[in-house]
């Protein structure tokens, strides 16, 4: 398992950048939207935490495409299948990887990002704590979505296609959390609801991946 | 501790490729699956290795205690040869490469980059992932493709050194291996058709 | 899951409802079945819908466009059931590995896309004069915009999986998981947006209802809606299972040969 | 030329279906959006032109990833490099193929897509024009980017982080565009900027991706 | 129309691997390369067929005359049998794949979809592709990988009659292709340390 781990981040930082890649297409998504949507501080501070949650949830999409795709293809998956390891616990570890590569890197710049787009300083908290206690599921949720599209070639846009519906209750209740918190308000009860999701999604989703992927494999 | 089949069935989508297949590997034992391309060899070493389920009879003995080595080796271009097997050898709960690096004269290779290795090399690190595993089994498909001829007799030293061991080996191939072992042609088993209940002869 | 399955696979003949289990004898029966849905469905939607349409009084708030009611409601309604029946049919496939009902819940998808969408034009037609905008950020209608997302994944996986079987277990997994985020989204939604859709009227808390002059029509416009997603249902799960069937019989041939 | 073009768009649709993929994935940033930063119509109708934008600027990259890749792993580039067609021409097809699939699509929905976010009337007209002139521009920096990445493994995140910014002028003038019709301004300036964009880059980045093909293939 | 190579030298990631290499094949003629892993002959095809430019010396005769067949064989998983080797046609400027499809008896395979078949099957048709590409000279690399006895007969017989039609082939290869020709063994060509400017000599 330790090993699995440590394979996935050293090959992660081996393709370019690692921990940098997810930061820094998130600086980008964030720099494009005052591009995209106007200049205007007002608005860009009201649509901020918002933002932020959607460049979280692409840049995990966006690194989830070849997240088992590639070992599909040069037969690692094959070997692993048949190692002594539980496919329960090497999905959970694949998501772990993939977490620690592109969410934690977003839960520790995301202040940073929310000085560009001004959040308001009593909204930092709660988006820190949001996204720390959000990006787990969608990696999670991500590495099922990989699971399922890992025998087919160019699976990109069907591999969305499936997850971000699957994203959308973290998504509502991690940016209602950041939002309220930056407008002032009380925002423990989405935190709750968010975390009674992460928590379900863990504990049930790898063997659903498992499942999945085993009938891939035959 | 050693590895039976009997009366195995075993298919590719749905349709029944191989059936009526019965043999025993008794340990320290090596059996060579001959047969033409697209007999089924492939297939029925991935119902023995558990990737695939059987559609008729049954394996002893695979379970947790298999190596296989397919048509592709599951290595990582953009890791080193010593990382790559260090790796699978932590999966199989192994430690030390260093043998398997000799067996196959990786040495002077261990440094560089699976991905900038030349096919028979890659095909030699692939081989020298066996021997890591620990695995009591291997199962091995056309494990000598485009190795030359010095290679092909590292890799047969190798199987009599594993089988000396007490292991046991299973090979799909065309060509020689420069290894003596009890062969067996799978052109015999090929299923005829509605031999096994196929996944869709209920459709029929 | 497959291990379930071969148990199943164990005992199926005995059961006499699972005797339908098979294709040939499905298809048999859905012959025999569909003329007479066929007929019973458009009976109802013209009886349903002239009724509604040109016997009823207009709305004294809405006017004459509270009669869209008569397409919206039912096509809403099926839309949301016919996830459900997808749903029952992934179990039955799930456990006891019954082909027909793999490809009944393949069969359904289309049709509940269809629906979906029929409420969401509907719906939008009647927005504009109602809440003077073809679409708000409402619950329900979010809600409705999700499921009609799952149901465009489900059909991209079916389509992009060639092994039928593979896809069957697939789909199956991804309706179940995917049932529950949908009701997971709907509450979430409730809590993001209080919206101005109406309530479930036809529960029988009498405050916020429609009158009764609207309500039996209604009731024949559902019947009918529900009649016509069967025998569309029937009629594309033979054709899945005739295409499946050839499929099978060209397999056998090649092996023959 | 005509056959790669026929093969890859026949790729495209045996991938689960193609067309269609594109448009889904639209649909559902158009979705997240007023999940992300709320349900005030006022808002989304003010951020709705610079949301489609992105929302094609993102299923555009979503489906570049493996663009040239798949290719690559199963040395179907090496031969037709070595094939008596000129490389530009194989890639300038490549990015024709890639338009169809997911660019015009979004071109033909985008009304659609405008009334879900409130678009006013007068912005429809401006908003496809925009998005007929600059996604042909994203296709193609695309296959440029997917060339400079076809060699590394899960390359996803680097071809993001490296087309982006490329797409920048063309996102401007494209979002300002559909914003200024939307808000009943003149959009004909940023509309025109945008066509010489367009045309500039088909005209040079055929030349471009294939010097870097050529170099990553050596 | 004869390829000739004068004095050439190759090499990966900026590594001169062979040097000193001169042959001609002329037309008719089949060259068969030998030489143990890792001694560049893979290198040396990639070269000829202009895929890498060489760090010395000249190649004639080659560009747009070259048909590649490489350890990958450029297949379409999702793609038939016959929609591949449509495609291939098509972009060489040839149709009619029937000649090909059956020089290599994939005629009962034609409506499979390539990722369905058995690794000697996928073989048979990147082979196959070569003879759709209507190439002169035929550049192979180890093509009778993982192919049984009878696809090796097939294959031998079709680059014979490549010959005969006037073509040029030149095949790396360890084991026998069944195939009589001229033998140029590249091992005596390797390249010795600083016996031509590497690229990163300027640093040295
Ligand atoms: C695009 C817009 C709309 C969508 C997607 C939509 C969707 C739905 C859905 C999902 C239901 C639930 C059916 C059920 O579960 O019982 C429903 C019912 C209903 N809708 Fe709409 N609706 C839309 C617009 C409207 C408008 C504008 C009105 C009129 C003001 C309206 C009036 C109703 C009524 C009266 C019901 C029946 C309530 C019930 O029996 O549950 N809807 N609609
Ligand atoms: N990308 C690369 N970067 C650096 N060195 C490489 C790269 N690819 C191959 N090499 C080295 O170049 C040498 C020649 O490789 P090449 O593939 O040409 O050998 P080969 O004769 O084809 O061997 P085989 O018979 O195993 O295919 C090998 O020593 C190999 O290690
Ligand atoms: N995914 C698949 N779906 C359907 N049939 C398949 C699939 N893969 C392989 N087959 C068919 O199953 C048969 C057995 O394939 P298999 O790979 O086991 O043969 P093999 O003995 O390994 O051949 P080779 O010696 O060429 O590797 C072949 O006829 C092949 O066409
Ligand atoms: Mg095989
Ligand atoms: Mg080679």
């Amino acid at each position: 398992m330790r090993a699995l781990l440590i394979r996935d981040l050293r090959l992660a930082l081996r393709a370019g950048g690692g921990f940098g890649l997810g930061l820094a297409f998130f600086l980008i998504v964030v720099v494009l939207v005052p591009f995209s949507v106007g200049p205007q501080t007002g608005l860009l501070t009201r649509i901020a935490p918002g933002v932020l949650w959607l460049g979280a949830l692409l840049a995990c999409l966006l690194s989830l495409d070849r997240l088992l795709a590639v070992d599909w293809e040069d037969g690692a998956l094959d070997v692993l299948a048949t190692a002594p390891l539980p496919l329960e616990g090497v999905l959970a570890v694949k998501a772990a990887a993939h977490w620690i590569t592109t969410g934690l890197p977003l839960v520790l710049a995301a202040p940073l990002f929310g000085v560009l787009l001004n959040v308001p300083a009593q909204g930092y908290g709660a988006l820190v704590l949001s996204l720390a206690l959000g990006t787990p599921a969608l990696s999670m949720i991500g590495v099922f979505g990989a699971a399922l599209t890992v025998g087919i070639k160019r699976g990109g846009l069907l591999l969305s296609l499936l997850v971000l519906p699957l994203y959308v209750p973290t998504l509502i209740f991690g940016a209602e959390a950041a939002r309220r918190a930056a407008e002032g308000l009380d925002s423990a009860t989405p935190l709750l609801f968010l975390a009674g999701i992460t928590a379900g999604v863990l504990a049930t989703m790898p063997f659903a991946a498992a499942l999945v992927l085993r009938v891939n494999l035959r | 501790m050693e590895l039976s089949v009997t009366d195995l069935a075993v298919g590719r989508g749905g349709v029944p490729v191989l059936a009526g297949l019965s043999f025993a590997v008794a340990a320290g034992e090596a059996l060579v699956l001959r047969g033409p391309n697209g007999s089924g060899k492939t297939t029925l070493l991935r119902c023995i290795a558990g990737l695939q389920e059987p559609m008729a009879g049954m394996v002893l003995g695979a379970e947790d205690r298999v190596a296989y080595g397919a048509h592709a080796d599951g290595l990582k271009a953009a890791l080193s040869v010593a990382e790559n097997l260090e790796f699978w050898a932590a999966v199989f709960g192994q430690s030390g490469i260093e043998a398997a690096l000799g067996a196959f004269d990786l040495d002077g290779l261990r440094a560089r980059r699976a991905g900038q290795l030349s096919a028979g090399q890659k095909r030699r690190l692939g081989l020298a992932r066996l021997m890591v595993t620990g695995s009591p089994v291997w199962l091995l498909d056309e494990p000598t493709v485009s190795l030359d001829a010095a290679s092909v007799a590292l890799f047969a030293t190798a199987v009599r050194a594993h089988l000396e061991a007490g292991g046991a080996a299973l090979v799909a191939t065309h060509i020689d291996l420069g290894l003596e072992a009890r062969v067996l042609d799978v052109t015999p088993y090929r299923a005829r058709a509605g031999a096994i209940a196929s996944s869709d002869e209920a459709f029929l | 899951m497959w291990i379930a399955g071969c148990f199943a696979r164990g005992y199926e003949d005995d059961m006499s409802l699972w005797e339908y289990a098979n294709p040939v004898k499905f298809l048999g029966l859905s012959e025999r079945m569909l003329p007479w849905l066929w007929g019973l469905a458009a009976l109802c939607l013209v009886v349903g819908l002239v009724w509604g349409f040109f016997f009823t009084p207009d709305d004294f708030r809405q006017g004459s466009t509270v009669k869209i009611i008569y397409l919206h409601v039912p096509a809403a309604l099926m839309a949301i059931n016919a996830w459900f029946m997808m749903l029952v049919a992934s179990l039955i496939w799930i456990v006891r590995r019954h082909h027909v009902s793999a490809l009944a819940a393949r069969a359904a998808a289309p049709v509940g896309v269809v629906m979906t969408l029929i409420a969401l034009f509907t719906g939008a037609i009647w927005g504009q004069p109602m809440w003077g905008t073809w679409w708000a950020w409402d619950p329900r209608l979010t809600s409705f915009l999700i499921l009609f997302l799952f149901y465009l994944g489900y059909i991209a996986l079916w389509e992009a999986i060639e092994d039928p079987d593979t896809g069957a277990d697939l789909t199956a997994i991804l309706c179940l998981v995917g049932t529950v985020f949908a009701v997971l989204s709907r509450y979430a939604v409730n809590f993001w947006n209080q919206g101005l859709h109406q309530g479930a009227s036809l529960s029988l808390d009498k405050e916020e209802n429609v009158a009764d002059v609207f309500y039996q029509p209604l009731l024949v416009c559902i019947a009918g809606f529900v009649l016509l997603f069967l025998a569309l249902v029937l009629y594309r799960t033979g054709t899945e299972i005739r295409v499946r069937r050839t499929a099978a019989l060209i397999k056998r041939e090649r092996r023959l040969a």
